[in-house]
């Protein structure tokens, strides 16, 4: 079982994650990496603070999981969601899909970063030059 | 009975802690406790009619009966990813 | 300018591609990597030997980049596809796409590699247990 | 006139060549070159009807016409990614 559900502080390396995730049957491996801009629609981002509802994020990923692996034909899945002060660059999360094919590889992995901006408790709060807010609302 | 309470982002923000016990009385249902905790924090009362809330890690509705010892929180709308 | 084309026989990473295709407007990056089946279809896969027009594919592979950042709203695309032999749970090849945003970022990478299929001078040939054929058409 | 021929993947292995040399007359077409190594090795033209070429590394139509020292190549089916 190479899939895995992880929330933490840390950076995460998707050559480790993609050498787990990869079995017999793998032929495609799709992976999303959101990363901290630095310009979000005309906003100056100084810096990243996101947050999170510990336990409660972790299994409403399992449950997406889940969802995505019964959906699609997907193999293994990985999420893995950064937590704490993020800079303009860094990565924020990962999603790596292995699939037989590629055509479920991409639909399981777009399915699962548009699912977990709507459901996942993570929230987003921006440090601007100006100010700070909190982002309200995936996008 | 007495259950937890746990704010998130703005809603921590806004209350100014982040856990608190609530007495409520028995039978008392998710909506009577965000009605309350917007009656006593006007700003969490005016920046949002509906609250979304979990029981116990899992996403509930308005009309859920609470038990002594849940966990309550409230959740402002999610921006990760 | 974080973008690359190569073919060549070494593996690659995904991270050290993934660290240089970032810019200041990245906000997605929607990675494919295909991976040698051990069972492609009922065939039971020993190798496989990956050859190339050196040159026209090159030439191909970034005509299909500048397709795509045109069609696309990209940042950066790079693209490497592995040559010679490749064993079963190996790389055969990466398509990275930066994009501000995550549609555009994962409808760039699936036309990449859906018309790197169809136009690039590459050919597969498996070497089976009793046998070796040479796949024609990409799948 | 004197043409490059470059041969891939099965049309190398039928072939037995990867590379050679045709003498061709001038204002002779991709078609003609075509044809002239369908009749030369039997199996090449017993394969498939269409045989997708490149001149100078570029897909090229069939009507496209040589010149000397043109690179010309077979390319089978391709089966990347």
């Amino acid at each position: 079982m190479g899939s895995m559900i992880l929330v933490t502080n840390d950076d995460f390396s998707v050559d480790e994650v993609l050498r787990k995730i990869r079995n017999k049957r793998t032929g495609a491996i799709v992976s999303f990496v959101g990363v901290v801009r630095e310009d979000d629609s005309g906003r100056k981002i100084k810096m990243l603070e996101m947050e999170t509802y510990k336990g409660m994020a972790e299994k409403e990923l399992s449950d997406l999981k889940d969802k995505a692996m019964e959906k699609y034909d997907l193999e293994e899945v990985t999420i893995i969601h950064r937590i704490g002060s993020l800079s303009p660059g860094d990565n924020i999360v990962l999603i790596a899909v292995a699939s037989g094919h590629r055509k479920e590889a991409f639909a399981g992995a777009e399915f699962l970063i548009d699912e977990l901006k709507k459901v996942v408790p993570l929230w987003k709060k921006e440090i601007l030059e100006d100010g700070e807010v909190w982002v309200e609302g995936g996008h | 009975m007495k259950v937890r309470v746990k704010l998130f982002a703005s809603y921590r923000e806004i209350v100014g802690q982040s856990d608190m016990v609530l007495e409520l009385r028995d039978g008392a249902t998710v909506q009577m406790l965000v009605d309350c905790l917007k009656n006593r924090y006007e700003r969490l009362g005016s920046l949002t009619d509906v609250i979304i809330a979990s029981v116990n890690k899992k996403y509930a509705r308005d009309d859920v009966v609470l038990s002594e010892g849940d966990e309550v929180a409230l959740l402002p709308p999610v921006s990760g990813g």
